[in-house]
């Protein structure tokens, strides 16, 4: 057990946190960001560790998909407010049950 | 690989059509490349396997699991001409994106390596949550896609745990040199455990369904039909890849987590879409039934097995295909697809009606249809490898499920006519694309000889 | 070659009904039944009874798993495609009757019902057993569905969901007794030679009792049945009591008897002793039904009580008393349906208390009417006494105080068929039904082959007998070597 | 001869077809002549048998196949007969019994308007009862049994507008089938024991049981459910309530089924079957005691009755059994031959009732009777005879026979004795009651009925004076030794295999001091009678209101009917209401429906775990992940 | 030395993550999300993962939280926005589910053996552009080819999403 996993897994739980947490959908993402961004860490730190750097060329595809994601999840967050005037998750309870 | 690559390059084309004035004629162009890859890929079936740039495993399987995919894109694209004739969605950007999310699903069916299958989920996922979200419009649309990005990505980021936990056991990316170096350390179960848990979210398994009802729920329904079957079937096909790929035999932890998981998936499936009056979202429950029965058959990695779930999956996507046609022309015709609106079907619409019923019938697993030869081919194989009491389980889900989808059938033929709205449906050239899959799913399940060759062979 | 015939042509017949128009689909379909009628009655003629399994085929289906399609007749599928070539015609004929709206469709579905019936009855492959058995479930789900009554859908529903979980039990059992083959073959007889631990077939047995035990129904599983009689139309309740009841008796003897022999050693008293308790059950609570189509779903609770006691009685005479009493059963509880569609043809209610006196009005029905109710409360010399008879034969042979208890039904029997006929046919006229006219002609043509089969059974049961007897010793020969002699 | 045996049960059976298939063509005045015609065909045959019969030739025949019914297994059944003395003799009662009541039947139902129905049934009735005594086995006997039974719920309830008539049908038929059981479970115990059904091969191989304890509890079991049978066809106590209201019938139907032919099977079946009964020494003791007993409790019911064939009936249950007291007592011959000369003045009596009936106009009751026998002389005189014969004045029928019983019960036990006087006194008091009361002092009737009071017409006047004759002379075939005669009948039956009774130790004087005090107290019965109702001009009570305790009890039949509703119908109906509303609605089937509800219930609930928000799911999630997480450890 | 480094900048990355999750503000969970992101990139710099560390720089802190910033400014979010109608139960349900796979993750993998990372031992160009460019586009070409899908569908998406329609206006 090495204080980097650790770290890791914290900064993970802390960002999982956040999206079981918070409601407002904007810091859901950076929440979200949160989580890869632990993952990235680990990458590297195992790829020190093997000494392998193909871990490091996995980050910059988690980097890539990151982006990627992020501008998608900007863009239903505009659609979102056009519709509700608010980021708020709790006013999209439209479908339930 | 070439698949792959010429469907790439037909999404990208089709991205630029509009551009270089190929508007009207993008839709045929479409489906001639896509009848063309498809037999082409059908035809690289019996080629021996090869890896390409250690990256693309080409081998019967991937072949088998692709071209069902391919197969479902086609039908898929045939069936929902008509909802681009009206104008509100975009056929361009569209059909681009199913193209694209379809290169992301055949990546998934031949990964060999940690970065195709990451990139294979995302290149998969990332389309579906923009067409969820495509009806601009309607709040639930959007509803629906910010609700599958945020837990998709979520399930992303705990696939990607999973991933950088095995790297860290293993060193290694590549599937075939994990299997050797797989372990027993902690680092490496936590990691498969969590890599599974992140697919069991992608083919809606209970607990990790939540977003399923809502976003099939919210999405466009034509959008809703490949969701339900092409995402179901790249996920399972992947997710059985990546397990068969890493283990000669499933470790006992992730069994009794694959069989729990199965089960209750089958319970609470039924059970949620016991209860449900909108068709559309009963189906998407039922969806996460089947998923349950599904897994049922992972624990074993035989030959059978797999074949099982390949047959299963067959039958499944294109009984799936037809039901959710079939909503979608209630929809049309009543807005919502209640099971009141289904009311009297049989007789404003008898052709409707019937399909509807065939479908039905096989979901549900009833004699002679396609889903009753998959179920039973699914519980021998289950029973084979020793789980008796999960085929109880299932079975009793099958009956609640037997409920659900009766409530439709039972509307549809015994009560009287909805009458405001009593519309007979155009169907256009649906209609033959319709008889087609419902003779297809008769005969998958009165002849499935040859799909189970194919299924032993991959 | 006939085998095959038997099952395609109603199967092209439903077809071509369907395609017929409501105009001609009545005449089409009672044509092919008949068709179909003579082809079995030349099975019949030509059957060969020393040879075991007549008129076989053995085509590969799905050889992957160990499937084919391999049907043929011995002498009690014979006997029992017979009864359900026979009754289709009548069942359709007296169908005619009854104001049934799109008949084209409701033809097409008895005929696919037929198909899939006979191919239950023919099937020596487990696998093709269950598909037919199922298949012969979903056209009656729609007959109910779409002709029954008011509350059909409720009903329907139940007896739908109920016999399915039957149905799915016994999949898995049929599942398993495929993967315990050593040939990993679902064919009769790598079935049969299968040997089970005492365990499994207890397991097994539990799950095929299930299966065919709702099926038929056997006390306390039959709750779906008296609900599902009274609303189905009465060409479906035909359909219903005079022959799918008898898949679910048919499926022991083929499938259960030899398979699990040691259960039914261990377990077969349970079996028994529910039958039994079933007739009597249901016998006393058909003394006060109101509804006389009701009370008659009662009574065929009885009937099958006391055949399904018989079915565990393991020895020649129980089960010849089995399948004497499926064909008679099968004819008089047709007869009986069809007496009671007149009553609801002529009067338009089926509750006792509205209807009254109708023999002054009806002389020749109240004869038919007393014939067919004295062969179902079996009176020497109709078809019912000999089944009756054999089966009290065997039980008896079984334990003698279960046979004595299942005798209730021979008085109780009397009590709710007397009393209900007496209500109906018998006292002043009403003024009511002053205008109800006696039998047609059409009536006539259905109700005299009936009461013709019920004495000429009655009279010379060995027709039958004679060639369901080696078929009886060859499955009691079977259960009686595989179990394990008792030390 | 053997040969055309077979057309003896025929022509009844083909006078059956041709009067129901034809009903519609055939002219009412011409059925009864069909039917008659066809039993006097049966009649001439089964008299040449006679002859034979009597001759001798008939003895160790084997039985006549007419073809093979069902073979199952080891079970080979064959619809056989057995013409032996013993079947041949009840074939005569009943083609010749048989023949005058068809004859007198056409005068009497000439203007019902179902006559045709009427000989068809009566046709078909006179069939099912050759095939009971015909049968070689038990199961054809039981053919014929349950025939006989269909036969009499169709003519009880021959005028079935009336519903009070088709419940007596239905009880009939209904008692007669819970003595079917019994006789059923018997047959069926017999093949389970013996392996067959034929009489010859059972009685060879019961005779070869050596075991004393097989004997006394299989036998004793099959011969008491044998008797189970005969008590619900013969009407014995508990089962013998339907057969007083079976009057429901046209009388000539009373007079063939419920006095002289049908009712009489129980005896023929326990005297076909004695070589069984006489292993069983504990089920004679029960029928005795059951015999007696009936005889007697009959008897004490029928003092009080007014209607003249109620009276009649109770007469029959209580020489019904006279008839099993007899067989109890080991005399079976006793017994058949109580039958024989029962079936004759009782057959007289109910015609004779029936003739005063048709004079009457339709009235039963012996309140609004009185003063007939200037009117109806050849009746009165019949009827005068047969309840002479009833009473046991000697030379008449009845003399020899109930003497032939009360012989052999003093032999048993001086006390069993006693008994049987006392219900050939209480049998004796009632029948000259009604005799009186219908016959002599003053007409009770309405005017009107005056006016048409006329003696019946001949064709119904010759069968009661056949019948008449036969009541005088048939007693002489069996004269007690004491009396210079060889007990010839008691010879002939013992060729059909049917034991004699011991011969007697009573000496010639005892015997004649028996008989000269029974005879003495059975006049004195009569002139107490004749004192009471012809001298004092006593009326029955027109109300029940007027009678006294014992009297209301008789005339209320000791309210074994409303016993039976109360302990049987009642609890029966009751049962089914509970089973079909409160087992099945509120057990069974809500088993099964609260399973579908409970699922139901649960997608209910469940559904709302889908609540919509991201954050639940997340959490979910995150929880699914943790427990596999933890149960990975575990595992 | 390296682990008082390590363990100052691990404080900062958590305390930092902490502030990104519990602030009102999404401006400030911004720019607190920047720092975590620095700290992040100076562990990886820690690890001698050079390139990827200012990689990790450009496209967090510079791209993807400049997006963030740009859409808040464009949808006028910087006011606090109320935290809503947020129940105390689902609150402490968020709390312990995400303590307890802290928890579950911590306590599974505690036993693992991991030796440190000996950067000594590392090739001295570990992590620099040019070996990773190697690999990039030797071993993993196809991944790297394929991403372009993934940005072509993601492209077409911002696009078709974040149009307004025209028939709307």
């Amino acid at each position: 057990m090495s204080e980097y996993l650790v770290l890791c897994l914290i900064l993970f739980s802390l960002g999982a946190f956040g999206v079981l947490y918070r409601r407002n959908i904007l810091v859901m993402f950076m929440s979200i960001e949160l989580m890869l961004n632990a993952v990235n860490l680990l990458m590297v730190y195992f790829s020190a560790l093997h000494n392998d750097q193909s871990g490091q060329v996995f980050v910059f595809f988690i980097m890539a998909v990151a982006a990627a994601e992020i501008t998608i999840g900007l863009a239903i967050l505009v659609m979102i407010f056009r519709h509700l005037g608010s980021i708020n998750i709790d006013s999209l309870k439209n479908l339930k049950w | 690989m070439n698949a792959i690559i010429l469907i790439s390059i037909l999404g990208i084309f089709t991205m630029m059509s509009e551009f270089i004035g190929l508007k009207k004629f993008i839709y045929p162009i479409i489906l001639l490349s896509l009848v063309g890859i498809l037999g082409y890929n059908i035809c690289s079936f019996w080629n021996t396997p090869e890896v390409h740039y250690g990256m693309l495993l080409h081998d019967n399987y991937s072949v088998a699991f692709g071209s069902l995919l391919i197969t479902i894109t086609l039908l898929w694209f045939l069936l929902s001409r008509e909802s681009y004739s009206a104008g509100e969605f975009n056929q361009g950007d569209h059909y681009a994106l199913i193209l694209f999310s379809t290169v992301g699903g055949l990546l998934l069916v031949s990964f060999t390596n940690m970065s195709t299958l990451f990139l294979g989920v995302e290149i998969l996922s990332i389309p579906l949550y923009i067409l969820a979200g495509s009806r601009k419009k309607d709040i639930r649309s959007v509803e629906a896609s910010i609700k599958y990005f945020i837990l998709g990505s979520f399930a992303t980021g705990i696939m990607l745990l999973g991933i950088a936990l095995i790297y860290g056991a293993t060193g290694t990316f590549d599937l075939a040199a994990i299997k050797i170096a797989a372990s027993q350390q902690s680092l490496f179960y936590v990691g498969i455990t969590l890599l599974s848990i992140s697919f069991a979210f992608k083919i809606s398994a209970v607990p990790f369904h939540f977003w399923v009802p809502d976003v099939y729920g919210g999405a466009p329904t034509f959008i809703t039909a490949f969701m339900s079957t092409f995402v179901k079937v790249a996920a399972f096909g992947a997710f059985y890849h990546l397990l068969d790929s890493i283990f000669t035999q499933v470790p006992s932890y992730l069994s009794y987590t694959l069989i729990g998981l199965s089960a209750l998936t089958i319970l609470i499936g039924n059970l949620a879409a016991s209860y449900q009056n909108n068709v559309k979202r009963l189906l998407a429950f039922s969806g996460v039934s089947q998923a349950g029965y599904m897994l049922m058959v992972f624990p074993m990695l035989s030959v059978g097995s797999k074949s099982s779930l390949f047959v299963y999956l067959a039958g499944y996507a294109v009984a799936n295909l037809i039901a959710i046609y079939v909503v979608h022309s209630i929809e049309k015709l009543k807005d919502e697809a209640t099971v009141e609106n289904f009311g009297g079907l049989a007789k404003s619409n008898p052709f409707l009606a019937f399909v509807m019923t065939l479908a039905l019938i096989s979901l549900a697993g009833i004699p002679p249809a396609a889903g009753f030869f998959g179920k039973f081919y699914l519980f021998t194989e289950v029973i084979k490898g020793g789980n008796i009491y999960l085929v109880l389980i299932a079975i009793l889900g099958s009956l609640i499920s037997v409920y659900y989808y009766f409530k439709t059938i039972i509307a549809m033929y015994s009560e009287p006519e909805n009458t405001s709205s009593a519309v007979r449906y155009e169907f256009g050239f649906a209609k033959i694309i319709l008889v087609i899959m419902s003779v297809l799913v008769v005969l998958i399940g009165l002849f499935p000889d040859i799909l189970l060759q194919i299924g032993k062979q991959i | 070659m006939i085998t095959t015939l038997l099952i395609i042509l109603p199967l092209v017949a439903a077809l071509l009904v369907y395609l017929a128009g409501q105009r001609l689909a009545p005449t089409v379909a009672i044509a092919a039944t008949v068709l179909e009628f003579a082809v079995a009655l030349y099975a019949y003629f030509t059957f060969d009874v020393a040879a075991g399994w007549n008129f076989a085929v053995n085509q590969e289906w799905i050889p992957s798993l160990g499937i084919s399609f391999n049907i043929g007749m011995d002498g009690i599928s014979m006997a029992l495609v017979l009864l359900t070539t026979f009754l289709l015609p009548i069942i359709l004929l007296s169908s005619l009757l009854s104001p049934l709206k799109d008949k084209a469709s409701f033809y097409s579905l008895a005929l696919i019902m037929q198909s899939a019936l006979i191919g239950v009855f023919v099937a020596k492959d487990l696998f093709l057993f269950y598909i037919f058995w199922e298949l012969a479930l979903i056209p009656i789900y729609f007959i109910c569905l779409l002709w029954g009554d008011e509350n059909r859908r409720p009903v329907t529903f139940k007896f739908f969901i109920y016999t399915l979980f039957g149905s799915l039990l016994m999949l898995a059992a049929i599942i398993y007794l495929y993967t315990v083959t050593p040939e990993k073959s679902f064919a009769l007889e790598n079935i049969y030679n299968t040997d089970l631990s005492a365990l499994e077939q207890t397991w097994v047995f539990a799950a095929l009792f299930l299966a065919f035990g709702i099926k038929m129904p056997i006390f306390p599983l039959h709750t779906w049945q008296p609900s599902t009689y009274t609303s189905a139309p009465i060409a479906g309740t035909m359909l219903l009591s005079g022959i799918m009841l008898k898949m679910g008796i048919y499926g022991v003897i083929r499938w259960v008897l030899p398979v699990v022999p040691t259960a039914l050693m261990n377990w077969g008293w349970l079996a028994a002793l529910l039958s039994v308790i079933g007739i009597v059950y249901a016998s006393i609570i058909a003394i006060r039904q109101s509804n006389y189509k009701t009370l008659i779903a009662y009574v065929s609770i009885a009937h099958v009580g006391l055949i399904a006691a018989g079915l565990f009685s393991n020895s020649v005479e129980g089960l010849q008393g089995v399948i004497a009493q499926m064909l008679a059963h099968g004819v008089n509880v047709v007869g009986i349906l069809f007496v009671i569609e007149i009553l609801l043809n002529r009067t338009g209610t089926l509750e006792i208390s509205k209807l009254g006196g109708l023999r002054n009005q009806m002389p020749q029905f109240a004869v038919f009417f007393v014939v067919i109710m004295m062969a179902s409360i079996a009176l020497p010399s109709t078809n019912g006494f000999i089944g009756e008879f054999l089966l009290f034969v065997g039980i008896f042979n079984y334990n003698p105080y279960l046979a004595a208890v299942a005798g209730l039904t021979i008085i109780l029997g009397a009590v709710y068929m007397l009393s209900s006929y007496q209500k109906i046919m018998l006292g002043e006229a009403k003024s009511a039904y002053n205008n109800v006219l006696d039998l047609t002609l059409i009536e006539k043509s259905i109700l005299i082959p009936i009461v013709i089969v019920i004495f000429v059974f009655g009279l010379f049961p060995n027709l039958v007998l004679d060639l369901t007897e080696p078929a009886v010793n060859e499955i009691l020969h079977t259960v009686n070597n595989s179990i394990p002699v008792a030390n | 001869m053997m040969e055309f045996v077979w057309l003896i049960p025929a022509l009844p059976l083909l006078g059956f077809l041709i009067l129901s298939l034809f009903n519609k063509y055939i002219p009412k005045s011409a059925s009864g002549y069909i039917a008659s015609a066809m039993l006097l065909g049966s009649f001439l045959i089964v008299l040449n048998l006679l002859f034979s019969a009597i001759s001798g030739q008939l003895i160790e025949q084997p039985p006549v196949v007419l073809f093979h019914w069902v073979h199952a297994g080891n079970l080979n059944l064959s619809l056989s007969f057995q013409i032996d003395n013993l079947s041949v003799w009840f074939m005569s009662i009943i083609t010749g019994v048989g023949f005058l009541i068809h004859v007198y039947s056409i005068s009497y139902m000439h203007d019902d308007e179902g006559v045709t129905r009427y000989f068809s049934y009566l046709n078909l009735f006179i069939f099912s009862m050759l095939l009971l005594v015909m049968g070689s086995n038990y199961v054809v006997m039981f053919m014929g049994w349950e025939g006989v039974g269909l036969c009499s719920y169709l003519l009880i309830g021959f005028w079935f507008k009336n519903q009070n008539y088709n419940d007596a049908a239905k009880k009939a038929f209904i008692m007669n089938r819970i003595g079917d059981l019994g006789f059923l479970l018997g047959m069926l115990l017999i093949y389970n024991q013996f392996g067959t059904l034929e009489y010859r091969e059972v009685f060879d191989q019961a005779s070869k049981i050596i075991n004393p304890n097989e004997v006394s509890t299989i036998i004793t079991v099959i011969t008491l459910l044998l008797f189970v049978g005969a008590m619900g066809k013969s009407a014995q106590i508990p089962l013998y309530t339907w057969l007083p209201d079976a009057m429901a019938g046209p009388t000539p139907v009373s007079a063939l089924i419920h006095a002289a032919t049908m009712v009489t099977a129980g005896i023929y079946m326990i005297a076909r079957s004695n070589v069984l009964y006489s292993m069983a020494p504990c089920t004679l003791d029960v029928i005795y005691i059951i015999g007696t007993g009936t005889a007697i409790l009959a008897a004490l019911i029928g003092l009080t009755q007014t209607d003249i064939k109620k009276v009649l009936a109770y007469s029959t249950v209580s020489q019904l059994g006279f008839m099993f007291m007899a067989i109890g007592l080991g005399g079976y011959s006793a017994g058949v031959f109580h039958v024989t000369t029962h079936a004759f003045f009782k057959a007289l009596l109910f015609l004779g009732a029936g003739s005063v009936i048709h004079a009457m106009g339709g009235e039963q009751d012996i309140r609004k009777m009185g003063g007939l026998m200037k009117k109806l002389p050849i009746t009165f005189i019949t009827f005068i005879i047969a309840t002479l014969a009833i009473a046991g004045i000697p030379p008449l029928a009845g003399f020899f026979s109930k003497d032939a019983i009360l012989a052999l019960a003093f032999e048993a036990n001086p006390i069993k004795w006693g008994l049987g006087v006392f219900a050939a006194l209480l049998t004796t008091f009632y029948m000259f009651r009604m005799l009186y009361l219908t016959f002599f002092g003053e007409f009770r009737g309405t005017q009107h009925q005056k006016e048409h009071l006329h003696e019946s017409p001949l064709l119904m006047t010759i069968p009661l004076m056949i019948l008449a004759a036969l009541t005088v002379f048939s007693g002489f075939i069996e004269v007690p030794h004491v009396l210079g005669g060889h007990n010839w009948f008691s010879h002939y039956l013992a060729a059909a295999n049917i034991a004699l009774p011991e011969a007697s130790h009573l000496s010639n004087s005892t015997e004649y001091l028996l008989m000269g005090t029974a005879l003495a107290l059975v006049v004195s019965v009569i002139f107490i009678t004749y004192f009471l109702y012809v001298s004092k001009k006593t009326q029955p009570a027109s109300s029940e209101s007027e009678m006294s305790f014992l009297d209301k009890l008789s005339y209320n039949k000791f309210y074994v009917d409303e016993l039976y509703d109360f302990v049987i119908v009642k609890p029966l109906g009751f049962l089914s209401d509970f089973n079909s509303n409160i087992i099945e609605k509120h057990f069974i089937d809500r088993i099964v429906n609260v399973s579908g509800k409970s699922i139901q219930w649960s997608g209910k609930t469940i559904r709302y775990i889908q609540s919509g928000d991201v954050n639940t799911y997340a959490i979910f999630m995150v929880i699914g992940i943790v427990v596999i997480l933890f149960l990975n450890l575990v595992l | 030395m390296g682990n008082i480094i390590f363990y100052i900048l691990s404080g900062i990355t958590l305390c930092s993550a902490f502030f990104v999750i519990l602030s009102k503000n999404p401006v400030y969970s911004i720019l607190s999300l920047v720092i975590t992101f620095c700290c992040i990139t100076a562990h990886m710099l820690l690890l001698s993962a050079d390139f990827l560390a200012v990689v990790n720089i450009i496209v967090y802190a510079g791209a993807i939280m400049v997006l963030f910033l740009f859409v808040i400014m464009m949808l006028n979010l910087n006011e606090a926005v109320t935290q809503g109608t947020k129940s105390f139960i689902s609150k402490l349900a968020a709390f312990i589910s995400g303590g307890l796979l802290l928890v579950a993750l911590v306590f599974l993998l505690k036993g693992q053996q991991i030796g440190a990372v000996d950067l000594s031992k590392l090739d001295p160009n570990f992590g620099s552009a040019q070996e990773l460019g190697k690999i990039l586009f030797n071993q993993f070409i196809l991944p790297f080819e394929i991403t372009s899908v993934l940005f072509l569908s993601a492209m077409i998406g911002a696009v078709m999403l974040g149009k307004k329609d025209l028939k709307d206006n």
